[in-house]
């Protein structure tokens, strides 16, 4: 097993974790943070693949996915307090507002 | 700019002024602009006339500008006076002129004085391109633009709806014809490659063109007239007409307008020659006519109806005359029925203006001491309308008589006999206009018996103008002048001996008709009257003009406004366009309210399925690798 | 090049206008209003000059600016006169005083945001004129719909969300048919010459098998004749209309129903030449129904704005029916018959505002003998009215008389070849002209004529403010119907480059020498 | 020797800090307390730059640790101090969905790996150099600076919309 897919495994079992985590959990909070635990699980990828071909492409993908990580949570953490504001709750079953 | 675009312009100059500030600047002045200008045009003509045949007849040309060039082929505005249009523009501005002057004194009380002399020059104009223009396009402007004029002044009066409704239809009844107009025109382009009507009846001269049938030109053209000229099945329009001011009657609907069929016809001779059955057409339409509305004319009485009925009569001598080839007598008779008929629907204007506005012959009587010199007038022009030498009206109707038997292109028995029919009836109908309005027992009421008086002298001169005209007009021989470019057919052989005949014969037509209106009208109708029980049938049939006004209702005009409002709007617009869409979209809204019910609300499924999809299309890729 | 700059000048003025109305302080209506006719004013002086020095002779682009845009898929910002967009251009820019002018008293609410919105759709229009690249067009194509969506949906009556839900929904169905064409056309055009361009010079060379023009131009044309508006898909135009306001309306009849005919004069046909011609016998029909249906509806409508909006299906019918006859002449008249029946339908729903804003109704029956209450309004009613229905010395007829002689020269041979459906056509086209006459003299006398009857009356006749405008309209009505010689000398040779493409496309020769269906070379590629 | 002994420590710590991450991702999906999963998820990432300093991306390693950690996990950190996480409302752990989406993971992670094994690139025969700070400095600056400034007006407007949402939420209050 070498080291490449060794971190290509790491990276695929982080985003499947992540994926699993915003899907079973229902706190709104660790939805969140499972959701950040899929990206570092791409990142990983791309830093892996970057590494492997030696060529800047990834890394810079990766700069710029912190960039978004870090505006997606800015915009979504103020939400979050607002959405909390409305329901007294951090359920996200409470949130079915959207409900057809 | 030329004399002739001067001519032209000059009336619409008076149109600008009367029709911008005509109110602002007072009834005298509108009054001087709106007839000087028409008679510095007469006078303009008459020097461009008299300069036209010190040249030899060779036609003045002038060009006003290029309306447009397409494809190599020039559209020009240019103006052409030879001799046939000599003889229209000089009647034109003329007569024109003369009832400028009479309107003075028609409409002096009216309230819209500018507007309405605003409107006649707007008509002189149009009128003058239609007859000085040389080109096809020029003379169509001036063809639409008189039945604009037209319209505009049979609904000058236009608070009240039947007027205006008479507009409308003379309006859109002209427009039928103009529709027939316009494709023959559309023809005689796409044969020649110019619109412009002396190279036309050049090109013509030299064979019929490729390609084209010159009778199926002729007979478009001829629709065009029948509109404008109010022949069958076209006429429906002008007794209507009759709405408008009086002096608009004798203008338009008598000497000017009406006449541009014919002129049309004569105009376009270069192609009506080679079109025999296009010339049928128009005689057998002209006769047809002429029959049929002088038996409508028999029991009209509205003093203008039946004119108004007589002057369609006329029309259809013209036709008959230019049917048969006789395009030279066709305007011998436009020029002698302007004079007589402009006096006789003038002489009515002042009948009706002596009867404070009554109309109906039945209220009349009497009149002809009370208004002398209006009877006088009307006396000669009725004379002149029924043919009695050596009246104007005998001259040209003896001719178009003649030419109706004699005339080896298209002349023959059953077409003198009907125009001579008519001619009888023309004498008679117009004799009892004669008696039941100035003679007899007064039948008015005594306010209305009271208050007649004889019209101001800017009525009468004019009618006595006129009435001199209508007697004397005979002795201009145009069929002579018009020699050179519209030759008279020749005569058959077998007829060669009955001129002289012909001659008694419509004299004694005329004395006839006046003779059996004596009889039956003289002692105040009391004979009249005894007829016509056995007679009542067809003098309802008559008296509702054949029904031709209902029958084109129930024919075209309702089952149009059906299937415009039943079938197009209701079933095309509505149900199958709308309906469809309206159904599309309702069908999207229905399944897109099922479809909505898979969206729970709840988040984790939406991600479960997210994951789900991801496995599924992960699966398929690798298994199609 | 001086030329290029004063055409981008006029092109971005619009946007200007809404900068500088944007900064005004709120509520300041009237300095709004004065800027925004400034503004417009400048603009249509500009394109007048531009119009001067448009010269007649020359074939190509005029005043041409070429930058490249998005390099990598061949598009570029492409903007130019020509003959045919010329008179348009021309036209879109005089009637926006007018349009800015005529709103003055109607609207009272929102004004910053009207005048805006007035401004974007001129830019839209304007654009769409000018542009030479198939993707800018489009994008300006798309973009006048929205300016017209919050006209109609913010200012308008009382159906006005019924109404713009049917015209976007229209509209955007056909420009989404467009954009799949265009995008198949440019790539096609690429496979086969490997320059992918979407400027439009380029693109009318394309080589494509009968059967790809064919798809294309249906979907090309379904997005035009749904813009045009031809029937069967007229049936947003109607209540567009009815419910618009004044100025959406004006705007709509005046200026953004030529779009659809300028689609298929510019793109439409010229593109896919052999399918053009080909389905010319159908264009042609569906122009004469067009004809026909709009004028037989116009008759028995009862709204004031929904007999004029159906005239405009029937006026437009001889637009397509010009351009469909393939004849010089008729393609001259179909441009002429644009302008024209965009001054004049534009003129009569600014009279049908003037009248709505006294009286407050549109329903025909409310009204009558107005020629004896408001004397000036109906002298002008009257010559736009004859104007529409092609009375000579007005545009109208120069138009119709133009398309009508165009189709029925290019009918005649053929009847005489043997097919005589085109001539059928032509000669009901023909009758269209009296059919024209009956509902508009029919309006005319129940509006103008009869018993005085002014609801909310008595009511002032115009003011001099609506007189200008009226009367600044009429200049170019009487001017294109007395002396078209100007004007069409300015576009005969787009109407000669349009006639060569489509009528000179060569039709059987050209099927063997066509490249094999686009799938076929893919397969071929991959291998 | 000291020499293959770093090697294999270097191998040894990368799968040692491989099997850390894992650790907290997991723990992240069984830990009930968001504080807790917080710290989870903070280790994982931590172990996560000690991975990127082990294949040489120091950089990277560094951000992650001073972004992620530094400032999104102390943003969430402090949120979840505010808003008293244990709610009382949250009955159960898990969603209803808790098997299916195993059984979904299961199948996703087995398809993912087994396409990773399958389609693994070959690894070049000899790594090349790894890039240093220098070449991405470089190929930010030449090659993609565009969608460096594409990045941050998106950063920007994130912040205008954090703004904007905290003010509407003010607002709302007031």
């Amino acid at each position: 097993m070498d080291r490449v897919q060794l971190l290509i495994g790491l990276s695929i079992a982080l985003f499947s974790i992540g994926l699993l985590g915003v899907i079973v959990r229902r706190n709104l909070l660790v939805m969140l943070m499972c959701m950040e635990l899929m990206l570092n699980g791409v990142n990983l990828s791309l830093v892996t693949f970057a590494h492997q071909m030696g060529e800047a492409v990834g890394a810079v993908l990766v700069f710029l996915i912190f960039v978004v990580a870090t505006a997606e949570i800015a915009v979504a953490i103020p939400i979050v307090l607002l959405l909390v504001e409305r329901k007294h709750s951090l359920d996200i079953g409470a949130y079915n507002d959207l409900k057809g | 700019m030329g004399a002739l675009t001067w001519i032209v312009v000059l009336p619409l100059l008076g149109f600008l002024i009367n029709g911008l500030a005509g109110n602002a600047l007072g009834k005298r002045f509108v009054s001087v602009v709106g007839c000087g200008l028409p008679i510095a045009s007469f006078l303009i003509a008459a020097a461009c006339v008299a300069s036209l045949l010190a040249g030899g007849s060779k036609p003045l040309i002038e060009t006003a500008f290029t309306w447009a060039v397409v494809g190599g082929k020039s559209f020009e505005i240019a103006f052409y006076l030879d001799r046939l249009s000599a003889v229209m523009v000089l009647v034109v501005t003329g007569v024109g002129s003369l009832i400028h002057i009479y309107s003075t004194g028609y409409m002096h009380d009216d309230e819209s004085y500018a507007r309405f002399f605003a409107y006649l020059n707007l008509f002189l104009f149009f009128m003058l391109l239609l007859v000085l223009g040389r080109s096809m396009l020029v003379l169509f402007v001036g063809w639409e633009g008189v039945g604009l004029a037209s319209y505009l002044l049979i609904g000058f009066w236009f608070e009240d709806p039947e007027k205006a409704a008479a507009g409308k239809k003379a309006f859109i009844t002209n427009r039928i014809g103009d529709a027939g107009f316009l494709l023959g025109m559309f023809l005689v382009f796409f044969a020649v490659g110019t619109l412009d009507m002396d190279r036309v009846n050049a090109a013509f001269a030299a064979g019929v063109p490729a390609g084209v049938s010159a009778s199926v030109i002729g007979v478009l053209l001829f629709v065009g007239a029948t509109g404008k000229s109010a022949q069958i099945p076209l006429h429906v329009w002008l007794p209507d007409a009759m709405a408008g001011p009086t002096p608009v009657s004798a203008l338009i609907h008598a000497a000017t307008m009406v006449t541009a069929g014919v002129y049309l016809v004569a105009r376009m001779s270069g192609i009506y020659v080679h079109a025999e059955t296009a010339s049928q057409v128009v005689a057998t339409v002209g006769v047809l006519t002429a029959f049929f509305a002088a038996t409508v004319a028999l029991v009209q009485t509205d003093i203008k109806r039946v004119l108004a009925y007589s002057t369609v009569s006329q029309l259809g001598f013209m036709f008959l005359a230019a049917g048969v080839g006789a395009y030279g007598v066709a305007i011998f008779h436009v020029v002698t029925h302007a004079f007589f008929k402009a006096c006789l629907f003038l002489g009515a204007g002042s009948v009706i203006h002596a009867m404070s506005g009554e109309q109906d012959i039945r209220r009349m009587g009497g009149l002809a001491r009370k208004i002398p010199v209006t009877f006088a007038t009307f006396a000669v022009s009725t004379a002149a309308i029924a043919g009695l030498p050596p009246l104007s009206g005998f001259f040209s109707k003896d001719e178009i008589l003649w030419f109706a038997y004699g005339s080896v292109t298209g002349g023959s028995p059953w077409l003198l006999l009907l125009a001579s029919a008519t001619a009888l009836l023309t004498a008679f109908y117009m004799f009892r206009l004669l008696w039941l309005t100035f003679f007899g027992r007064p039948r008015m009421d005594e306010e209305v018996a009271h208050h007649i008086h004889e019209s101001p002298w800017s009525m009468t001169g004019v009618l006595v103008v006129l009435a001199l005209l209508a007697a004397f007009g005979g002795f201009f021989s145009i069929p002579q002048f018009l020699e050179p470019m519209l030759p008279l057919p020749a005569i058959r052989p077998q007829a060669q001996s009955f001129h002289g005949p012909l001659v008694w014969i419509a004299t004694g037509l005329g004395v006839g008709g006046l003779l059996l209106a004596a009889y039956f009208y003289g002692n105040d109708a009391v004979r009249a009257a005894a007829l016509r029980p056995g007679f009542e049938p067809v003098h309802r049939l008559l008296s509702g003009k054949y029904y031709i006004d209902e029958l084109y209702d129930a024919v075209l005009g309702r089952p149009l406004a059906w299937i415009s409002e039943k079938v197009f709007l209701r079933i095309g617009d509505r149900l199958l366009i709308d309906g469809s869409l309206n159904g599309l979209a309702a069908l999207a809204e229905r399944s897109a309210g099922r479809l909505s019910k898979m969206q729970t609300g709840n988040l984790h499924l939406y991600l479960f399925l997210v994951l789900a999809g991801l496995v599924g299309a992960l699966i398929w890729s690798w298994r199609n690798g | 090049m001086a030329d290029a700059v004063l055409l981008n000048v006029v092109l971005y003025l619009p946007l200007l206008g809404i900068a500088l109305i944007v900064a005004l302080p709120e509520g300041d209506d009237e300095r709004v209003r004065s800027w925004s006719f400034g503004v417009m004013l400048a603009q249509f002086v500009i394109t007048a000059m531009l119009y001067l020095r448009f010269d007649p002779n020359v074939a190509g682009l005029q005043a041409e600016t070429n930058l490249p845009w998005i390099a990598d898929w061949g598009v570029s910002y492409r903007i130019g006169l020509d003959g045919y967009n010329v008179l348009l251009v021309l036209l879109t820019a005089f009637l926006g005083p007018l349009v800015v002018a005529g709103a003055f008293n109607a609207i009272r609410r929102d004004v910053r945001l009207f005048y805006a919105m007035v401004f974007f759709i001129q830019f839209a229009m304007l654009g769409t004129f000018v542009a030479q690249d198939l993707l800018l067009f489009y994008i300006f194509w798309e973009t006048m719909l929205i300016p017209m969506f919050l006209i109609i949906g913010i200012w308008g009556g009382e159906r006005r969300i019924y109404a713009t839900l049917k015209f976007v929904l229209y509209t955007a169905f056909g420009s989404i048919l467009m954009l799949a064409a265009l995008i198949y056309l440019v790539w096609s055009h690429y496979q086969a010459t490997g320059n992918l361009s979407f400027a439009l010079a380029d693109l009318f060379g394309a080589r494509l098998t009968l059967a790809e023009q064919g798809w294309l131009l249906a979907a090309f044309a379904l997005s035009f004749a749904i813009k045009v508006p031809m029937v069967p898909f007229h049936t947003w135009l109607p209540d567009a209309h009815v419910e618009a306001p004044t100025t959406g309306s004006v705007i709509l009849a005046g200026v953004l129903l030529k779009m659809g005919t300028y689609g298929f004069i510019k793109l439409g046909f010229p593109l896919f030449p052999q399918a053009a011609q080909l389905a010319m016998p159908a264009v042609m029909a569906l122009a004469v129904v067009s004809i026909v249906y709009g004028a037989c509806l116009a008759l028995v409508q009862t709204d004031i704005k929904k007999i004029i909006a159906y005239s405009s299906i029937s006026h437009l019918g001889y637009v397509m029916l010009g351009l469909a006859s393939l004849d010089l002449i008729g393609i001259q008249g179909a441009i002429i018959q644009m302008v024209s029946h965009g001054l004049t339908a534009a003129g009569l729903f600014l009279m049908v505002g003037m009248i709505y804003e006294r009286c407050h109704t549109r329903e025909l029956a409310a009204y009558g003998g107005l020629a004896k209450a408001l004397p000036v309004y109906s002298v002008f009613f009257m010559i736009l009215t004859l104007a529409a229905i092609g009375l000579p010395t007005t545009s109208g007829f120069t138009g119709e008389f133009l398309v009508l002689l165009g189709a029925f020269n290019a009918a005649w041979p053929q009847h005489l070849a043997g097919d005589s459906v085109p001539l059928v056509w032509a000669v009901i086209a023909v009758s269209g002209v009296v059919l024209g006459a009956m509902y508009m003299l029919w309006f005319a006398q129940r509006f103008l004529y009869g018993t005085t009857r002014v609801p909310h009356g008595p009511v002032a006749d115009l003011n001099r403010r609506e007189k200008l405008i009226l009367a600044a309209l009429l200049v170019p009505v009487f001017w294109i119907g007395l002396a078209p010689d100007e004007p069409m000398r300015k576009t005969e040779q787009a109407a000669l480059h349009f006639q060569r493409l489509v009528a000179g496309a060569q039709q059987p020769d050209a099927l063997a020498a066509a490249p094999p269906p686009l799938a076929q070379r893919r397969m071929e590629a991959a291998r | 020797m000291i020499e293959t002994l770093l090697a294999g420590l270097d191998e040894l710590l990368l799968v040692a800090f491989g099997i850390g991450a894992l650790a907290g991702a997991l723990l992240m999906i069984v830990l009930r307390e968001p504080m807790r999963v917080a710290t989870a998820l903070i280790s994982t990432m931590v172990f996560l730059g000690g991975i990127y300093g082990l294949l040489g991306v120091h950089f990277i390693a560094a951000f992650q640790v001073l972004i992620y950690v530094g400032a999104v996990m102390v943003f969430m950190v402090y949120v979840i101090m505010m808003l008293d996480p244990r709610d009382p409302a949250i009955q159960s752990r898990f969603s209803r969905l808790l098997v299916p989406a195993v059984i979904g993971f299961v199948i996703l992670v087995f398809v993912l790996v087994g396409a990773a094994w399958q389609g693994a690139p070959e690894a070049p025969a000899a790594p090349r150099e790894t890039f240093g700070l220098q070449q991405f400095a470089a190929a930010f600056v030449r090659e993609y600076w565009l969608h460096f400034m594409v990045a941050t007006v998106l950063m920007e407007a994130a912040i205008v919309a954090a703004v904007a949402v905290v003010k509407l939420h003010r607002r709302g209050r007031g």
